[in-house]
């Protein structure tokens, strides 16, 4: 239980997060790995905060703001969502092709 | 009092687009009379100028201007933010080129009364274009040199793409894009000439206090030089000039060929080798090789096309890479031979346009071989076009041989194998210009006249006199080249002193 | 304790959303009250920041955590400007509906959100600390994601939403993780903290959180090749929308990059300086490659708009005094020009399709509204005496200061590609002639009032020396 | 008082102001006042001309050069300058008589020439132009000077000759002459450029008082090869030698001379037979010194005007078109000048007799070759076609015109004691003491030709039965106005050489040289009756195939059913033909085909990928946005990773 632990931890949640972003056809769950990378960051800013820096709280500061910050993010995009879906009944990224050269 | 009048060249233009928004575009009458009153005083103010610097001659001028020896030298603050100031004088080279500018302006004005669409833009447009011109020929400061340099792109593409005929969309784009091509190479050296001069100064003379570095003056003089020589149409960068003038309205052919592509060539003789005489001295012999096209393969291409404009484009491309060839050959006598190159082919390109787009007017054809006799219909039109085309062969009287026969002699000074080769072939391609000179004013004027043509008209006096004008000052230059010539000797010696 | 003067217009601009939102519980849905809000609240604030004094250096502090430094209140003047444009450009459309587009609603939220996408803009430039810094973009951002979705009608405009949140959404998290090893490198959240370790010493980790960070950013700036979202985002939402967004965004996410580049990293400038010059070149040639052959309007305006990015980018290669003189200076220009354009398009577009054939004819039909669009054009070309060229001219010259010649040559030939395309718009403006009919464009007052004067400003901004003067003269301190 | 300078002024003056006065005003509204103009003024001009010749003659100064005024024209480096001036001496004297002269009484001719043409104001107008450049060659102080009206000569020819431009022959044979004579003048003004930078001056005294042995020592690299400056001023010479030939439509550049008689014929008298074509020998007179010291330069100039000489004999003694055949035998007498300048030098000896003939014989033939030409006119005139087979039987009925033809054709033919015969002599007896005796046999043999042609000529245009209607009607009369200038001249083809031999040889003799000059050799006084010998046989011999009452006339004019060898003659050996082919095939064809093949399908090629490879990359940029939003996703992860690994960042 170190720092380079937590890093590697984090990291691998982003990547596991971007995998899924690039697997994931179905919005929501698109939506659901990006939330993955955001806490990847929020996990740095913590252990950082335990581990090495010499203002700690800061670190957990930032991480509480992180998560209101994306709660009203992932809210404004859910409701875009919704929007979209009355208009093309359908949660598939690959069927958002209107808008291209 | 002198210098405001000076100033004022470049400002009476744009104050009078601004005089003509209010009137509406539909009563044209009085738009053309206001412009005519605006471009005739300036042509005025400059002539009266002219001849003040004429008079001085070689008497002190303004300290602050030196090395040059500028008269009506003004030196103000502009842009604080990078220190750009407004610099504007004149010495000899500078005052004739204006006053070329202001004559051709003003035919310009003159043959376009008749121009088809919104007169009120397009006089308003000829304004700008005036006004970018002169600043070019009056500014000291490489930002307000640039600024009036590049303006005429912002003219040129409207006037020809709405006012031209034939492919004018494609000559317009070709033109304003070739020529910001190079603008846009001379704007990438500025900034390198202020910052490695460590002047800290924009201006012409600070900068040239100090010795800039070579590695630096090495890839600034060519990039700078061949901005320049782009829009003086020199190989390879003239593929712009004979689809842009035959797509343009005789005005605009007259101003771009006339005194447009002259600011190319004085830039290069005034910035990149003033600025950059040490690159110059190694880079200029190569210069010379690409000559051979413009001078030698120019009239040829010239033989083989049937329309007027192209011919003249063609007969254009030769004449100014004869600039160049007295450019390169760094020799005084060739710097004045090219500097009154420039002006001389001004008027004679000027004249050229003016006829052809008269002629234009009238038989709506410029395809030679579609044209013939007309010489009985319109005898002064005729007369005017053999003559710019006797001027064009460099028949003494006029001020092409003058010029020529100069840059010929400078040219044959310099001794280096290249330029000793390329003067022999220019001075032997003498015959090829009269070739199509003749051929094209044979088929046009000569021979039997097409039915259709039975009812063409003489031009009328508006039109006469532009052609009386501009014939006037080809025999002018041409028969009493002595003041022009000394005029020239003295703003050339600063410039050739850095060699 | 008192309130110091200088930080009332921000806090104005705080309460001002509110303001304007709450106005329409008490007044019918109809009523022209929040508009009337609006329009003098923002003149205002506008005033009251040309009231503030320049003070050089430093800047002042609001409780030691909220900085106000010349570069502030001049980013301040054109996020407020540019909100003033927007609105008084969106007002049409929720009077009419434009072609081919519903008509929009709630003008009193729309000014809202855009007030507090400034507000956003406005906590960006006087962050302190990366937790306000990270706030304040994201208070930027997200009211634009609803902007692009206002109208819930329009399929195009969702879907562009969806992908701009989306990839928002993974551009934060690049952010996030760029802060959160700044953070892990620096051990504090503190700008001066941040800068005082970066000079003490470099390590990977710093390395690390500069990339997130610029890519975080790339997306925002809509640089190679994180601008993949914007043609679609400016094509699909509504076209005020699509105005703010280039301008407001743009100049956020640029004021981002300035005070990280001059802020805490300033350091390390010329490590990051070839990161920098890359991504200008590559995004200002791809822009303009994609720009070549648009037809539809604001799809050009986005590529259009993505190369003038890469332009501004060449600023940051300079010297900390240089380079926000020219930034702001660019983006006072840029907005104009810019704004200009799509008010030209806005009129345009509610009587036609929003593409290039739409505009035949129209030097005919109305030569001053085609004047007005060649000067824009000739303005973002960087033609002078334009003020665009000028403002070119400023970015280049701050990217000289430190000698990078090349990038600078390349970047003035990418200025004919340039050329060539806002040609091909002016051509079908001026030379290309109408397929029918058309009948007569009528402008409000309005339209008349503002073109006029925009028009004015692109002419004269460049090269009337007091008019720099006054922008630049704050700087002289820095 | 008028003194010389005076004088000069006035010689120029007056044909310049009759230029401008008839072409911008009078021009082509009242003919009569501009013919009269034009008269009065080249007239006074002859009388002034006169007058400066007798005031110099007499005064004791003669025969050494004097400048009456120079004007500054155009300074170049240092002391290359170009000076517009007035040389006097000898030479150019008698050059001003002649050319004021012919010019007055051409003037008087075209009076009636031209009565009836609607542009007679303009063809005063350049005919005085023509003078007046003419006039200023002649008194060229520089070679500068001298290129300047050499030019303005060769425009006024090619607006005379060009000056029926409805007719395409006349245009297309006016731009072939000016064409031409622009291509030699173009390696004048080279010879000039090199010639002036070697030496550095452009004055005739300068150039004519050099010695090589200067110049033996620095070199000039003439880009292809480094030379020595003295075989530069020998290439120098050559160069300039080359305008003249040009002007002087010496073989091969003598296709223009014949065509351009498509002019009015006055032109013709006057520019393309007795001045403005030997501009090129007066060229090689003027600068005689010069060319005698560049060492083989006048052995070219005697082969050239040789082989011109012979060669247009020949075609002469075929040809039907009148005008044709004195056109062939201004060039064969050309070609005489040419050669006797040329056959001065012995080895490193000059001979000055050889210059003095040549002068001489620039003289006496402008006198005789311009009447011949007023005559031809008027037959033409009345007859109205240059065709010797609608002639015939016109002596009666041009008692007048047929009188003076024999004087000038007895003249041409040089039998004495007509002015030809002094002249003609002279130059045969330089041939003969130069020691180039192939030469002299062909200046013996041509002296028999030309009296062969000139009397073919006469027989057929006077002699025997008329063979056209308005001769046979009687309708053929003489012209006052046009008779008039015909008598007068025949007075000096009678008498120039008799009065002018003794001044020739009294003044006419070549200045200092750097050569030691034999002044005289011992007259072969054999070589006269040779001569005329030959002559009269070839008369006879004429007389026998025309103009015997009972000679075949019809077999004289027949040209068709020949031998080839006349055929080829005939044709002119084909040279016209010749002519067009190389220029339209292999210069118009050839190389301005290429010019512009380079120019359209290669540098616009170029340029046209240029733009195609743009819009590719275009539209590769646009075909990344389909608007897939996954690709989109990828591309921010991919722009990290990218970054990451080329970013440049020290990681």
């Amino acid at each position: 239980m170190n720092l380079m632990n937590c890093l590697i931890l984090a990291f691998l949640l982003f990547g596991i997060g971007v995998w899924g972003l690039m697997r994931r056809r179905h919005l929501i769950g698109m939506l659901i790995s990006i939330e993955l990378m955001l806490n990847a960051a929020n996990i740095n800013f913590i252990s950082f905060a335990y581990f090495t820096a010499q203002d700690s709280t800061a670190g957990a500061l930032f991480s509480i703001f992180v998560i209101a910050v994306t709660a009203c993010e992932m809210a404004i995009a859910l409701a875009i969502i919704v929007t979209m879906y009355r208009r093309h009944h359908s949660l598939d990224a690959d069927q958002l092709r209107d808008l291209h050269d | 009092m002198e210098t405001v009048l000076f100033n004022l060249i470049w400002v009476i233009p744009l104050l009078t687009v601004l005089a003509c928004i209010p009137i509406p575009a539909t009563c044209e009458r009085a738009l053309r009379t206001v412009h005519t009153a605006s471009v005739s005083f300036v042509l005025l103010v400059v002539c009266v100028l002219t001849y003040r610097v004429f008079a001085l001659g070689a008497a002190p001028a303004d300290p602050a201007s030196t090395p040059f020896a500028l008269r009506f030298f003004t030196d103000i603050p502009w842009l604080n933010a990078f220190n750009a100031h407004y610099i504007v004088g004149a010495d000899g080279l500078n005052m004739l080129l204006l006053a070329l500018t202001a004559f051709i302006v003003w035919a310009g004005v003159l043959v376009s009364y008749k121009i088809k669409g919104n007169q009120k833009v397009f006089f308003a447009l000829i304004q700008l274009l005036a006004t970018s011109v002169y600043g070019v020929y009056m500014s000291f400061d490489l930002v307000l040199f640039f600024v009036f340099y590049e303006m005429e792109a912002l003219c040129m593409y409207l006037m020809i793409a709405c006012y031209g005929s034939g492919r004018r969309d494609y000559g317009g784009k070709k033109l304003t894009l070739t020529l910001a091509f190079g603008s846009s190479m001379i704007l990438a050296t500025l900034f390198g000439l202020y910052f490695e001069s460590g002047t800290g100064s924009w201006s012409l003379m600070e900068i040239s206090k100090v010795t800039l570095p070579m590695d630096f003056q090495m890839w600034a003089f060519p990039l700078m030089f061949m901005g320049f020589a782009v829009s003086s149409s020199l190989f390879p960068f003239h593929f712009w000039s004979p689809d842009g003038h035959s797509a343009a309205p005789t005005a605009v052919s007259m101003l771009a060929a006339g005194v447009m592509m002259k600011m190319g060539a004085y830039g290069c003789l005034r910035f990149a080798m003033f600025l950059m005489p040490e690159a110059a001295k190694i880079w200029l012999p190569y210069v010379v090789a690409l000559l051979i096209f413009n001078v030698v393969l120019g009239p040829f291409i010239a033989i083989r096309h049937k329309d007027l404009k192209y011919i003249t484009a063609y007969s254009s491309i030769s004449h100014l890479g004869l600039i160049f060839l007295g450019l390169a050959a760094l020799t005084p006598v060739g710097l004045r031979g090219a500097s009154l190159q420039m002006i001389s082919h001004g008027f004679l390109t000027g004249l050229f346009f003016a006829t052809i787009g008269m002629i234009y007017e009238r038989t709506h054809t410029r395809d030679i071989t579609e044209m013939g006799g007309i010489m009985k219909k319109m005898p002064f039109l005729g007369v005017g076009f053999v003559i710019a085309g006797f001027a064009g062969l460099g028949l003494p009287g006029f001020s092409g041989f003058i010029a020529e026969s100069t840059i010929f002699i400078g040219a044959f000074q310099q001794d280096s194998t290249l330029t000793r080769i390329v003067t022999v072939l220019a001075i032997l391609s003498i015959t090829t210009t009269a070739v199509y000179i003749l051929q094209t004013a044979n088929r046009m004027l000569h021979g039997p006249m097409p039915a259709k043509f039975q009812t063409l008209t003489d031009g009328c006096f508006r039109e006469k006199l532009v052609i009386v004008v501009l014939v006037f000052c080809l025999l002018l230059i041409g028969i009493f080249p002595g003041p022009f010539a000394d005029m020239l000797d003295l703003s050339i010696a600063p410039i050739f002193n850095r060699f | 304790m008192s309130i110091p003067n200088f930080i009332i217009p921000d806090l104005l601009l705080l309460l001002f959303p509110f303001i304007v939102i709450g106005s329409r519980l008490f007044c019918d849905a109809k009523s022209n009250v929040p508009w009337r809000i609006a329009n003098i609240g923002f003149l205002l604030i506008f005033m009251l920041l040309n009231f503030i004094p320049l003070a050089g250096g430093e800047g002042r502090f609001f409780i030691c955590n909220w900085r106000v430094d010349d570069f502030g209140v001049f980013m301040r003047e054109v996020l407020v400007v540019s909100a003033i444009l927007g609105m008084w450009f969106s007002k049409d459309y929720f009077m009419h509906a434009a072609a081919g587009k519903p008509q929009m609603h709630q003008i009193a939220e729309f000014i809202g959100a855009i007030a507090f996408a400034t507000f956003g803009g406005v906590t960006v430039v006087s962050a302190c600390d990366t937790i306000t810094f990270f706030l304040g973009l994201e208070i930027a951002t997200i009211p634009m994601y609803a902007l692009t979705a206002w109208n819930k009608q329009d399929q195009l405009g969702s879907e562009a939403a969806t992908k701009y949140i989306l990839m928002g959404s993974v551009a934060t998290a690049f952010e996030l993780f760029g802060f959160s090893y700044l953070y892990g490198f620096a051990g504090s959240l503190h700008f001066d903290a941040i800068h005082n370790a970066v000079a003490a010493g470099t390590s990977p980790l710093l390395w690390i959180a500069v990339l997130f960070l610029f890519c975080g950013i790339g997306f925002k700036l809509t640089l190679f090749p994180f601008y993949t979202w914007a043609p679609d985002v400016y094509e699909g939402a509504p076209t005020p929308v699509t105005a703010v967004l280039s301008v407001t965004s743009k100049a956020t996410a640029i004021a981002f990059l300035v005070v990280l580049v001059y802020g805490p990293l300033a350091p390390v400038q010329e490590q990051i300086a070839p990161l920098i010059a890359l991504l200008a070149g590559v995004t200002l040639f791809v822009g303009n490659l994609g720009a070549l052959k648009q037809y539809r309007l604001r799809r050009f305006m986005a590529y259009s708009s993505i190369a003038q990015a890469g332009y501004i980018m060449v600023a940051l290669l300079g010297t900390a005094a240089m380079a926000k003189t020219a930034i702001i200076y660019y983006l006072f220009v840029y907005a104009v020009s810019n704004y200009l354009a799509f008010f030209v398009f806005g009129i345009i577009g509610h009587h036609r399709e929003e593409i290039f054939d739409s505009l035949r004819g129209l030097s005919k039909q109305n030569p001053s509204l085609a004047i007005a669009l060649a000067i824009s054009m000739f303005s973002l070309a960087g033609i002078p005496p334009l003020a665009g060229f000028f403002g070119k001219f400023h970015l280049f010259f701050s990217g000289a200061t430190t000698g990078h010649y090349m990038l600078i040559a390349f970047a003035v030939l990418n200025n004919v590609l340039a050329l060539f395309y806002y040609l091909q718009l002016v051509k079908s403006a001026w030379v290309d002639e109408p397929d029918g009919h058309l009948n007569p464009l009528r402008l409000t007052r309005r339209q008349r009032g503002v073109i006029i004067l925009l028009s004015c400003a692109v002419v004269v901004l460049g090269f009337l020396p007091f008019l720099s003067d006054n922008i630049f003269v704050g700087f002289s301190g820095l | 008082m008028i003194n010389d300078m005076t004088l000069g002024y006035l010689i120029l003056a007056l044909p310049l102001l009759t230029f401008v006065v008839n072409g911008l005003f009078l021009g082509n509204k009242c003919h009569k006042a501009a013919a009269a103009l034009a008269i009065a003024c080249n007239g006074i001009a002859f009388v002034c001309a006169a007058t400066l010749a007798v005031h110099y003659f007499t005064s004791d100064f003669a025969p050494n050069k004097t400048v009456l005024f120079q004007h500054d024209f155009l300074t170049f480096a240092g002391n290359l300058a170009a000076t517009i001036g007035m040389l006097i001496d000898p030479l150019s004297l008698m050059m001003l008589v002649v050319v004021t002269f012919i010019s007055f009484m051409v003037n008087i001719y075209s009076v009636g020439y031209m009565r009836e043409d609607p542009s007679a104001g303009r063809f005063f107008s350049l005919l005085s132009l023509f003078s007046f450049s003419m006039l200023g060659l002649v008194v060229a102080t520089n070679l500068f000077q001298m290129f300047i009206f050499w030019e303005l000569v060769g425009v006024s020819s090619y607006l005379l000759i060009g000056f029926w431009y409805h007719k395409p022959s006349a245009v297309s044979a006016s731009k072939q002459a000016f064409i031409l004579t622009r291509f030699a003048d173009s390696f004048f003004l080279f010879g000039i450029v090199l010639v002036s930078y070697v030496v550095g001056s452009f004055d005739f005294s300068t150039l004519n008082d050099l010695s090589l042995h200067a110049f033996k020592g620095e070199t000039i690299n003439l880009g292809i090869c480094t030379v020595t400056k003295a075989e530069a001023l020998v290439l120098g010479s050559v160069m300039i030698f080359t305008g003249g030939w040009g002007k002087s439509a010496m073989f091969p550049m003598h296709i223009w001379l014949p065509n351009a008689m498509e002019g009015p014929t006055p032109v013709s008298s006057i520019i393309h037979s007795a001045t403005m074509v030997v501009a090129g020998v007066y060229l090689v007179a003027r600068l005689f010194p010069f060319f005698a010291i560049c060492d083989n330069t006048l052995k070219l100039i005697m082969v050239v005007g040789a082989f011109t000489m012979v060669f247009a004999a020949v075609i002469a003694c075929t040809q039907k078109d009148i005008k044709r055949i004195l056109a062939y035998s201004t060039l064969s007498q050309l070609g005489y000048m040419m050669f006797a300048l040329g056959v001065c030098k012995i080895g490193q000896v000059v001979v000055a007799t050889g210059w003095t003939a040549s002068t001489f014989h620039i003289f006496t033939h402008a006198f005789f070759k311009c009447s011949l030409f007023l005559i031809a006119g008027s037959l033409i005139h009345q007859v109205h076609t240059n065709d010797l087979d609608a002639m015939g039987g016109l002596r009666k009925k041009m008692p007048w015109t047929y009188w003076c033809c024999l004087i000038s054709v007895l003249a041409i033919s040089g039998i004495p004691p007509f002015s030809g015969f002094f002249s003609k002599d002279e130059i045969i007896l330089a041939a003969f003491q130069s020691h180039h005796y192939v030469v002299f046999g062909l200046a013996l043999l041509t002296s028999g030709l030309t009296t062969f042609y000139m009397f073919r000529l006469f027989f057929l245009a006077f002699h025997g039965a008329p063979r056209h209607e308005g001769v046979k009607a009687g309708h053929v009369h003489e012209d006052f106005a046009m008779t008039l200038p015909i008598v007068v001249l025949a007075v000096p083809a009678l008498l120039s050489g008799l009065l002018g031999k003794s001044i020739f040889e009294k003044f006419f003799v070549v200045g200092k040289l750097h050569v030691p000059t034999l002044v005289k050799l011992s007259h072969a006084s054999w070589i006269p009756v040779v001569a005329v010998a030959v002559a009269v046989v070839a008369l006879a011999l004429a007389w026998f195939m025309y103009g015997r009452p009972k000679s075949n006339i019809a077999r004289a004019l027949d040209d068709i059913n020949r031998g080839p060898i006349y055929k080829v003659i005939y044709h002119k050996f084909y040279f016209d033909e010749i002519y067009y082919a190389v220029v339209r095939q292999f210069i118009f064809g050839g190389v301005a085909a290429t010019a512009r093949f380079i120019q359209d399908y290669i540098i616009e090629e170029i340029l046209a990928f240029t733009v195609w490879f743009t819009h590719k990359l275009g539209d590769l940029v646009r075909t990344a946005q389909a608007g897939y939003l996954p690709f989109y996703l990828g591309t921010l992860i991919v722009g990290l990773l990218l970054w990451r690994f080329i970013g440049g960042l020290p990681l």
